[in-house]
C-alpha cells in the first residue's frame, strides 16, 4: 500500500472516531496525505521523539512551515537531530543531513556551493542548537557568514547542552543552574553572562539576522519568510524552552518563552547589515521574576531571605532593563507595531478587533 | 525486520511509524465546550457567544436570528434587562465586560427597522394547541416558543392589552412603547398564535376548561397584588405601594406630591419609583435596602437586584441610597409619617446554615421624611385558581415549572422566584420545551450541566486590548418622563463590540493548538465538526504535554484523565 | 605529452580534468601549492568550480561532505594538522559512505612542530574508513587522483590520495597529463544515489541504535574489502587508456630470485631502488614491494608478493609509539599464518623530513645480518644526539 | 645523471632557479627533477634547492649530497666555508659575485665561474634578479643544454616584456662568458 493511501485511511479512521463525515473521495492522481493536505507545509512530521512540550521541536516545525518545501537542511548534532532521525525513521520531509556537532554551517556551505554549481535555487538551511552555534560550531558559522553563502542558519536556543543532559553553554543565562553550573554554598548557578551572539553575528555585516521566539509564531514565521527571500547569509536565533532542562511543566513552554520576551531578557530584534531595524515592543513589561518563577533552573533565586538570591534577581532585572533600554523595547499603549507582534487571535484566525 | 540502508539513511516522514501517543501517561487533550458565563448567567437562556460570533463574521441578521432562538423580545430586554451576562462576562477582568446589553438592543432595533422575520414557520393545523394564561413577557415568550416547537398557542389575557408589566410598570424612559409594541406585534402576528384579550382565568374561563380544550396550560398570570406592608403594625394613611404608584404613573402620568421620600426596597420597581419621585420634584429621595451596593463589602448574592446602569443613573440624579439597612420603626404624627428609624443589618449565616438578616442594635438613626413608599414585592392575584397558589405564588415542583396538575406549568413572576423580563422569557422557553417533550412522549429536556468557563480558565494573552463601547445618555437635566434616557450605540460600535467577545469555552478557530503542537498531533479540518471546532487530536502522536490546553485562549481545550472518553485509542 | 610540472601543479591540473563542482580547502604546508594552483585555474577561468575558501580544514572537509551529499563531485586537500583537525569529519564522511576525493600531502604531526614529510598524518586516520592510496611519484599521484574519483563513485567510499609532502608536492618533474576529452570519456558524470534531493527527500546521518550499529560497520568493512577489486580494476582500465598503471594494490619489482624483500609506501621506494642499483658488489639484491593501497589492506596480494622471501624489510614513515611501525605490524599480521613466511624487519625512517639517502639500501640489507637487531627501530635515528637516559 | 645544488637567500628565487634549470633540461629532451630543501626559512635566510637531470627517469629522491655543479646566487654566501660540501671532484661552481673567478676558485679549491649576474640583470631587466644570468652562464660554460632550451623554459613562465628582457639577458651573458670552457670535467 502506498504511503499516501495509508495516511488517507488514517484520516478516515480519525474522522470516524470523532464523528465527522468522510471527505468525498479525491480525484485520481491528486491524493495527498492528510498531513500534506494541511494548509501549511509540515516539513517536520509527527512521531519524532522530542520530550513532551519540546520548544525546539515546535520551533523547527514552525520554521519549516515557512521555509519549505524547496529547501535542504544541514543539522548539527543535538536534540533536534537525535529525536528526529532514529534510524530507520525520519520525521523530516525535506532533504536533510546530519554530519557533526560543530560543522552544520560548513556542511550547509558545501550544499549551497553544490546548488550553485548545479544552478538550482533550492535554499539551504542550517540548524543548530545553542551549543552547536554559540560554542563549538561558532567558527564554522562565522566562516559561512563571511563567505556570504546563501544560507539561512537557524539556532534553536535552549540555553544549555540539553542533548547531553543540561550542561551550561555560553548561551546559558547568568545564574541559571545546569549540571555543570549548579547552585551551592559558593555559587549561584552560572557565573558568566549569556553570550550576545546576535551582536557578533551582526558584526559580520550580513543582510539579515534576527531573534525570534516560539511564543510568537507569527513573528517567527515572518522573519523566516523574510530571510528566505534574501540571497545571502541570514541568521535566526529562536528562543526555544526546554521543559526538562529549564525545569518547568511541559504545558508552560509557550508561557515561559513569552515571559522571557515580555520581561526583556530575550529581546526580539531584527538587524540588517549591522543596524537594528526593528524590535518587538513590549506593551506591558513584566518583572523578570515572572519569568524566573516558572523555572526550576532559577529556583535558587526565588528563595526568600537569601541576600545572594536577591542580588542575582536584581542583576537579572538589570540585564532585562538594559535590553529594554538599548533596544527601546517599551511599547506605547496603542503602538500599531505592538499589536502586530503579540499574535492576537480572533475568530477563524482573524486578529481580533479588525472587522 | 528492517534492512539496513547504505550509510543508514532514512526515508522521509517514516517517523509516522512511531506512535508517540503511548508516551502519554495521565492526561490527554479534549475539546470541551464549557458554558460561557454570559450564557450561564442569562435568565432568558440566550447564547450570547453564538450571536456575537455571527456579528464577528459581519452578519447582523444572522446574529439576530441566533439571538431570537431564545429571546423573541431583544429590543425590550436590550433596554430593561439587568444583564447579569455583563456582570458575569470574563472580559470584565481584562478591559471591561462586553456591552452585551447595548448590542442586543441595537440588534433588536435593527430587526424592527428592517422588519426581519422570526425564523419560525406556521405549525400544522392539527398541531396541539397550548393554552397560555397571561400576555406578559413569559406568556409571549411561551407562545413564540410553542411555534418553534411546532405547537399552536392561545393566549388568554385578562386585561385589554398585551405586555403585562412591561407595559404597565416600566416607565417609557426605559422602554418606549413603540419598541414594545413592535416586538409584541411581531410575535402576535405569527400564524399559529391566537390571542384572547379580556379573558381572565377564574372569571371568564376555568382551568378545567382550559385543560379540556388544550394540550397543556401554561400559567403566566404575573403578580398583580402588592404585599401587605407595615412596620410594627403602623400603616400611614397616605401609603403608596410602589408597584401601584408605578402603574398609576404609567397609566395616568400622575404622581403624589412629596418633600422628603423614603423608598423601601431593593429591586427595579424601587429604583423606578425613586427616580420618578425625584424627577417629579421631591426634595430628597432615599432608598433604603437590605441588600448592598456593588463593591468589596457586598457578597455578589447580596447585591442590590437592579439594572446596574439604572443604579448608576439614579445616583447621577441625586438618589441617596442607604444599603444594608432596614426601616425599624415609623415615626408617626397621627396617621402621617414624619420620620423613619433606620437600622443597619447584614445577611449572615444562621444556625441552620441559611442566611438570615441580622439587625445591629445601636445603629438606629432617625431620618425625617414625609412619605414612605414600600416596594417590597407583589403576589399572585389568586382569585379563581386559589388551589394552585401557595403562600402567594404558583410554586412549581420542578425546575421546569410543573405544578401539581398534569400539563399545567407555571412561569414568570407568578413563580415567586423570578423578577425580570428576561427570566420570564426564559421560563417561556423552558416551559414549552418541557411540555413539548411530554406531548411527544420524550423525557424532559436535559438541564445544561456543563461547567462554566471562569476567567482563570482562559489564556487572555491572546486578546488584544479593546475598550468597551459606551452608549449615549441624556444629561440629568434633560431627562423627562417620556423620552428614553439611554441612546443607541450604533452599528459601528456594535460590530466593534462583537470583536471583543472572548468566546469563553468555545473554539475560536484561532489555530493556536494547531500552531503550537510540537508533535503535529493537531490536525486541521475544513468542515466544522460536532464538537464545534476545526481541529482533531491525533492521539496516536499526542504526547500529552498540555501545551495546546494552556495556550487555548478560550479554555476550549482541556486536559482530561487518560481513561475518560470513548476516543481512547485501542 | 610530457610537461615539466611541479607536483602540486600537476595535481591541481589533474583535479581540474575531473571537473569537480565544489572544491574546498584550507592552506597548510605542504599542500598549499595544490590549492593555490586550483585557485589560479579558477581565477583564470580554466576550471569551473565553486571554490570555497574555508576557515579551517574542519570546514573544508565539512563543505565537501555537504557538497557531495547534495549530489556533486567535490574535492579537498590537506596535510598534517589539517588531517587531524578533519579527523572527526573524515570518519563521518566514510560512515555515511559519501564518495569524495582528498589529497593528503603527507607531513609529520606536531609536537614538535615539523613541516616536513612523513606519514604520521594519514596513518592517524587509517581507521576512519577511507580508502588510502599512496603514490610513489608525481605521475602516479596524477594518475591516482583521477582514478580516485572513479573509485570513490563506484564504491561509494571516500578516497584519500597520499603523496609525500615536499618530496613530491614541491618537486618538478616531467608529467604526462591526459587530455580533457579522455578524462571526460573515462570518468562518468558524478552520481550519488542518496543525494539530498527535494524530489526524494532522504535523511542522511541518522542515529543508529546498538541493534544496527554492528551491521553498519560490517557493511562498511565489506565495502572496503570489495573496493580491493575496484582499485585494481580501475588501475587496469586506466592503463588501457593511458598505457600507464600505478601498480594496482601493490607492485613488485626487482629480481624474482631475491630472498630479501623491501616494502615501502610512497616516494621512498625510488631512492631505495637507486640504492640497490648502485649497491656494492657484495650486497644482495632485493625484491621491492610498493604498497599502494594501504586501506583497504591487500592481504592476499601481499602474501603472494612475499612468496619465497626469507626476509622482509618493512619501511614505515610513521611510528605508533609503544608499538612500532604500523605498516610493519600489519604486514606481520597478514603473514603470520603463512608457512615459511619471511622474517619481518620493521624500520621507521625519514620521520619529520629526515632525508633518506640511497645508501640506506646497503644499510638495510646489512642490518638483516644482525641477530640482535630489535624487531623495530627508527633506522636513521642518531642516538648520540640524545641524552644518555633517553637513548 | 647530473646533480646541481643551488644556494641562495629566501626571496632570491632559488626554487625558481631550480625549476628553470629543470625545465631547461626538459626542453633539451632530458628528464629532470627539481625541488627545494623544503625549509621554513623567511626572506633573507640562506636556502638551497636541488636539481637532477638525466637521460632516463630519475627515481632517486634524496637531497643532492654530491652535486656536479653549485649555483650560488649571492656572493655573500661564500662566507660559508662549507658551501661546497660534497661537490664532486671535477665539479664547478657558478657564483654571482663581483669577485674574480680565480679568487673564488682559490678560496674553495675548485673550478669557479664568477658572473656579475646582479649587475647584468639590473642593466638588462632593470631588476636585480640573477637567475637567468647564472643559468645562461652555466649553459654557456658547460654546453650541457642548448641556450634556446633556457629560452623555452623562460617562455613557460614569462611573457611579454619580462620574457624579452630575460632573453636579451641570456644574450648579454653569452657574450661575456667564454663558451664551453667547462665542456670537459676538470682534472682533479
Amino acid at each position: 500500500m502506498s504511503v499516501a493511501n495509508e495516511r488517507g485511511e488514517r484520516l478516515s479512521e480519525l474522522r470516524q472516531k470523532y464523528g465527522r463525515e468522510p471527505l468525498p473521495p479525491r480525484a485520481e492522481g491528486t491524493a495527498d496525505t492528510p498531513r500534506e493536505a494541511q494548509p501549511k507545509f509540515r516539513g517536520l512530521d509527527s512521531g519524532h521523539r522530542a520530550c513532551q512540550g519540546c520548544g525546539e521541536a515546535l520551533a523547527a516545525r514552525l520554521v519549516m512551515e515557512s521555509a519549505g518545501p524547496d529547501v535542504m537542511i544541514a543539522n548539527a548534532t543535538g536534540c533536534l537531530e537525535v529525536f528526529t532521525t532514529p534510524w530507520p525513521q525520519s520525521a523530516w520531509r525535506v532533504p536533510w543531513v546530519h554530519s557533526l556537532f560543530e560543522n552544520a554551517a560548513a556542511v550547509a556551505s558545501g550544499m549551497e556551493a553544490a546548488m550553485k554549481a548545479k544552478g538550482r535555487n533550492t535554499k539551504v538551511l542550517a540548524f543548530g542548537g545553542d551549543g552547536g552555534t554559540y560554542d563549538i560550531g561558532f567558527q564554522a558559522l562565522s566562516g559561512m557568514l563571511e563567505r556570504y553563502h546563501n544560507i539561512l542558519y537557524v539556532c534553536y536556543d535552549n540555553e544549555a547542552y540539553m542533548n547531553t543532559g543540561i550542561q551550561r553553554s555560553s548561551s546559558t543565562p547568568h545564574s541559571a543552574t545546569t549540571t555543570t553550573s549548579p547552585a551551592g554554598k559558593e555559587r549561584m548557578g552560572k557565573r558568566h553572562l549569556k553570550k550576545d551572539l546576535l551582536s557578533i553575528i551582526a558584526a559580520h555585516h550580513i543582510p539579515y539576522s534576527a531573534s525570534a521566539s516560539v511564543a510568537f509564531p507569527a513573528d517567527l514565521q515572518r522573519k523566516v519568510r523574510y530571510a528566505m527571500g534574501i540571497d545571502g547569509p541570514t541568521f535566526l536565533v529562536v528562543h526555544s524552552p526546554c521543559p526538562l532542562g529549564w525545569r518547568h511543566a511541559s504545558a508552560l513552554t509557550i508561557e515561559v518563552a513569552r515571559r522571557a520576551v515580555e520581561c526583556g531578557l530575550f529581546p526580539l530584534v531584527e538587524v540588517e547589515r549591522g543596524a537594528v531595524t526593528n524590535v518587538m515592543p513590549i506593551r506591558n513589561v513584566r518583572p523578570v521574576t515572572d519569568y524566573l518563577e516558572l523555572q526550576g533552573r532559577f529556583a535558587h533565586l526565588m528563595k526568600g531571605g537569601d541576600a545572594r538570591a536577591e542580588e542575582e534577581r536584581a542583576h537579572l532585572q538589570a540585564l532585562a532593563d538594559y535590553n529594554i533600554g538599548v533596544f527601546g523595547l517599551k511599547g506605547e499603549g496603542e503602538d500599531p507595531v505592538d499589536t502586530g507582534g503579540i499574535a492576537a487571535v480572533g475568530r477563524s484566525g482573524r486578529p481580533a478587533g479588525r472587522v | 525486520m528492517a534492512v539496513l540502508t547504505r550509510g543508514a539513511f532514512a526515508e522521509p516522514g517514516t517517523s509516522l511509524d512511531f506512535k508517540t501517543g503511548n508516551w502519554r501517561s495521565t492526561e490527554k487533550p479534549s475539546h470541551y465546550h464549557a458554558k460561557a458565563p454570559c450564557h450561564a448567567a442569562c435568565p432568558a437562556g440566550e447564547d450570547q457567544q453564538a450571536w456575537f460570533a455571527k456579528l464577528q463574521e459581519g452578519h447582523p441578521e444572522a446574529a439576530w436570528a441566533e439571538l431570537v432562538a431564545a429571546n423573541p423580545l431583544p429590543a425590550v430586554t436590550g433596554r430593561v434587562c439587568p444583564h447579569p451576562c455583563e456582570t458575569a462576562c470574563n472580559r470584565a477582568t481584562l478591559d471591561g465586560a462586553l456591552a452585551i446589553h447595548n448590542v442586543e438592543r441595537w440588534l433588536g432595533d435593527e430587526a424592527i427597522r428592517f422588519g426581519w422575520a422570526y425564523p419560525v414557520s406556521e405549525p400544522a393545523v392539527d398541531a396541539p394547541d397550548v393554552a397560555i394564561v397571561g400576555a406578559g413577557p413569559a406568556g409571549i415568550s411561551a407562545a413564540y416558543h410553542c411555534l418553534r416547537q411546532g405547537l399552536r398557542a392561545t393566549i388568554y389575557e385578562a386585561s385589554p392589552e398585551t405586555g403585562g408589566l412591561m407595559r404597565s410598570a416600566i416607565p417609557r424612559t426605559r422602554l418606549p412603547r413603540d419598541v414594545l409594541d413592535a416586538e409584541l406585534d411581531r410575535v402576535l402576528a405569527l400564524s399559529g398564535i391566537t390571542l384572547e384579550l379580556r379573558t381572565r382565568l377564574g372569571r371568564d374561563v376555568s382551568l378545567d376548561e382550559l385543560q379540556h380544550k388544550h394540550a397543556g396550560v401554561l400559567l403566566a398570570p404575573g403578580c398583580q397584588s402588592g404585599k401587605a406592608w407595615s412596620v410594627d403594625g403602623a400603616v400611614p394613611a397616605d401609603l403608596h405601594e410602589g408597584l401601584h404608584l408605578l402603574k398609576d404613573f404609567v397609566d395616568h402620568g400622575a404622581l403624589p406630591e412629596a418633600g422628603d421620600v423614603i423608598v423601601h426596597g431593593g429591586g427595579n420597581t424601587s429604583m423606578d419609583v425613586a427616580r420618578l419621585m425625584k424627577r417629579s420634584g421631591a426634595a430628597s429621595v432615599t432608598l433604603v435596602t437590605a441588600s448592598g451596593l456593588p463593591g468589596p463589602g457586598t457578597e455578589p448574592a447580596d447585591e442590590i437586584n437592579v439594572v446596574p446602569r439604572e443604579l448608576e443613573e439614579a445616583l447621577e440624579e441625586g438618589i441617596e441610597i442607604i444599603d444594608h439597612a432596614t426601616i425599624n420603626r415609623l415615626i408617626m404624627k397621627g396617621s402621617r409619617v414624619t420620620g423613619v428609624e433606620i437600622m443597619s443589618l447584614r445577611k449572615l449565616p444562621g444556625q441552620d446554615g441559611r442566611p438570615h438578616r441580622v439587625g445591629f442594635e445601636g445603629t438606629e438613626r432617625v431620618v425625617s421624611v414625609d412619605m414612605v413608599i414600600p416596594c417590597i414585592g407583589e403576589e399572585v392575584d389568586a382569585e379563581g385558581f386559589a388551589e394552585l397558589v401557595d403562600h402567594g405564588y404558583l410554586r412549581p415542583k420542578d425546575r421546569l415549572g410543573r405544578l401539581n396538575r398534569d400539563r399545567v406549568i407555571a412561569l414568570g413572576d407568578a413563580r415567586g422566584d423570578r423578577g425580570t423580563v428576561a427570566a420570564a422569557i426564559g421560563d417561556g422557553r423552558l416551559a414549552v420545551s418541557a411540555l413539548a417533550a411530554e406531548l411527544a412522549g420524550q423525557p424532559d429536556p436535559a438541564p445544561d450541566l456543563r461547567t462554566e468557563m471562569k476567567s482563570a480558565g482562559l489564556n487572555t494573552t491572546y486578546y488584544d486590548h479593546l475598550p468597551r463601547a459606551t452608549s449615549p445618555k441624556r444629561a440629568v437635566a434633560e431627562r423627562t418622563f417620556d423620552t428614553e434616557i439611554e441612546g443607541d450605540i450604533g452599528r459601528a460600535a456594535a460590530m466593534a463590540e462583537a470583536q471583543r467577545c472572548l468566546s469563553c469555552g468555545n473554539c475560536l478557530a484561532c489555530d493556536n493548538c494547531w500552531s503550537f503542537c510540537p508533535d503535529n498531533a493537531v490536525i486541521k479540518t475544513v468542515e466544522l465538526a460536532l464538537d464545534g471546532s476545526h481541529y482533531l487530536f491525533d492521539l496516536d502522536y499526542c504526547k500529552g504535554c498540555g501545551l495546546c490546553a494552556h495556550e487555548c485562549p478560550t479554555g476550549f481545550i482541556q486536559m482530561v484523565p487518560e481513561e475518560a472518553g470513548a476516543e481512547q485509542p485501542a | 605529452m610530457l610537461e615539466a610540472l611541479e607536483g602540486s601543479q600537476a595535481i591541481a591540473r589533474a583535479v581540474a580534468l575531473c571537473r569537480p563542482d565544489v572544491v574546498a580547502a584550507y592552506p597548510i604546508t605542504p599542500q598549499t601549492h595544490i590549492v593555490e594552483n586550483l585557485s589560479r585555474l579558477v581565477a583564470e577561468g580554466d576550471m569551473h568550480t565553486e571554490f570555497v575558501s574555508v576557515e579551517s580544514e574542519f570546514s573544508a572537509a565539512s563543505v565537501v561532505l555537504g557538497a557531495a551529499a547534495a549530489g556533486v563531485r567535490a574535492y579537498t586537500a590537506t596535510a598534517s594538522q589539517g588531517v587531524l583537525l578533519m579527523a572527526e569529519v573524515l570518519f563521518n564522511i566514510a560512515g555515511m559512505r559519501i564518495p569524495l576525493v582528498m589529497t593528503v600531502a603527507n607531513r609529520a604531526v606536531s609536537a614538535p612542530l615539523s613541516i616536513w614529510n612523513d606519514h604520521s598524518d594519514s596513518m592517524a586516520v587509517r581507521d576512519s574508513g577511507w580508502i588510502q592510496l599512496h603514490c610513489a611519484d608525481n605521475q602516479e599521484a596524477v594518475d591516482t587522483t583521477i582514478q580516485a574519483f572513479r573509485i570513490a563513485q563506484e564504491t561509494e567510499l571516500p578516497v584519500m590520495v597520499c603523496m609525500d609532502g615536499f618530496v613530491l608536492t614541491h618537486t618538478m618533474e616531467p608529467i604526462a597529463l591526459p587530455e580533457q576529452k579522455e578524462v571526460d570519456n573515462w570518468l562518468p558524470p558524478f552520481e550519488f544515489s542518496r543525494r539530498l534531493d527535494p524530489d526524494d527527500p532522504k535523511s542522511l546521518g541518522t542515529l543508529v541504535a546498538p541493534d544496527f550499529f554492528a551491521e553498519v560497520r560490517h557493511s562498511h568493512h565489506g565495502a572496503m574489502l570489495k573496493a580491493l577489486d575496484v582499485i585494481a580494476a580501475v588501475d587496469r582500465d586506466w592503463e588501457g587508456l593511458t598505457g600507464r598503471a600505478c601498480g594496482g594494490l601493490l607492485e613488485v619489482s626487482g629480481p624474482a630470485e631475491a630472498k630479501i624483500g623491501i616494502l615501502a609506501m610512497g616516494s621512498t621506494l625510488g631512492t631505495i631502488a637507486m640504492g640497490m642499483e648502485h649497491r656494492g658488489p657484495d650486497v644482495a639484491s632485493a625484491r621491492l614491494i610498493k604498497l599502494r593501497a594501504f586501506r583497504p589492506f591487500p592481504a592476499e596480494a601481499l602474501r603472494a608478493a612475499c612468496d619465497g622471501l626469507d626476509h622482509l624489510i618493512v619501511i614505515d614513515r610513521a611510528i605508533s609509539p609503544g608499538l612500532g611501525g604500523v605498516v610493519g605490524t600489519e604486514v606481520a599480521a597478514v603473514l603470520a599464518d603463512v608457512p615459511g613466511a619471511p622474517r619481518i624487519h620493521n624500520h621507521a625512517m625519514g620521520l619529520g623530513g629526515r632525508d633518506i639517502p640511497e645508501t640506506v639500501y646497503t644499510d638495510l640489507v646489512a642490518a638483516i645480518a644482525d641477530p640482535d637487531a630489535p624487531a623495530f627501530s627508527i633506522f636513521d635515528a642518531d642516538l648520540q644526539k640524545l641524552a644518555p637516559e633517553d637513548r | 645523471m647530473i646533480e646541481y645544488r643551488i644556494h641562495g637567500r629566501g626571496g632570491q628565487g632559488s626554487v625558481a632557479a631550480a625549476y628553470l634549470l629543470a625545465a631547461t633540461a626538459f626542453h633539451a629532451g632530458q628528464m629532470c627533477q627539481a625541488f627545494p630543501a623544503f625549509g621554513a626559512e623567511r626572506r633573507g635566510a640562506p636556502v638551497t634547492a636541488f636539481v637532477r637531470t638525466d637521460a632516463g627517469p630519475i627515481r632517486l629522491r634524496s637531497q643532492v649530497r654530491t652535486p656536479d655543479f653549485l649555483i650560488v646566487q649571492d656572493g655573500t654566501l661564500l662566507q660559508d666555508a662549507h658551501i661546497t660540501a660534497g661537490l664532486k671532484p671535477g665539479g664547478g661552481m657558478i657564483v654571482n659575485t663581483t669577485r674574480s673567478s680565480d679568487e673564488v676558485a682559490k678560496t674553495f679549491g675548485c673550478r669557479a665561474l664568477a658572473v656579475g649576474a646582479t649587475a647584468m640583470a639590473v642593466e638588462v631587466i632593470g631588476r636585480p634578479i640573477p637567475n637567468t644570468a647564472l643559468l645562461a652562464a652555466l649553459l654557456q660554460a658547460t654546453g650541457l643544454f642548448p641556450i634556446p632550451s633556457l629560452a623555452a623554459a623562460l617562455k613557460d613562465r614569462f611573457s611579454g616584456e619580462v620574457l624579452e628582457n630575460n632573453i636579451r639577458l641570456i644574450d648579454r651573458v653569452a657574450a661575456s662568458v667564454d663558451k664551453d670552457i667547462w665542456k670537459e670535467p676538470a682534472v682533479a
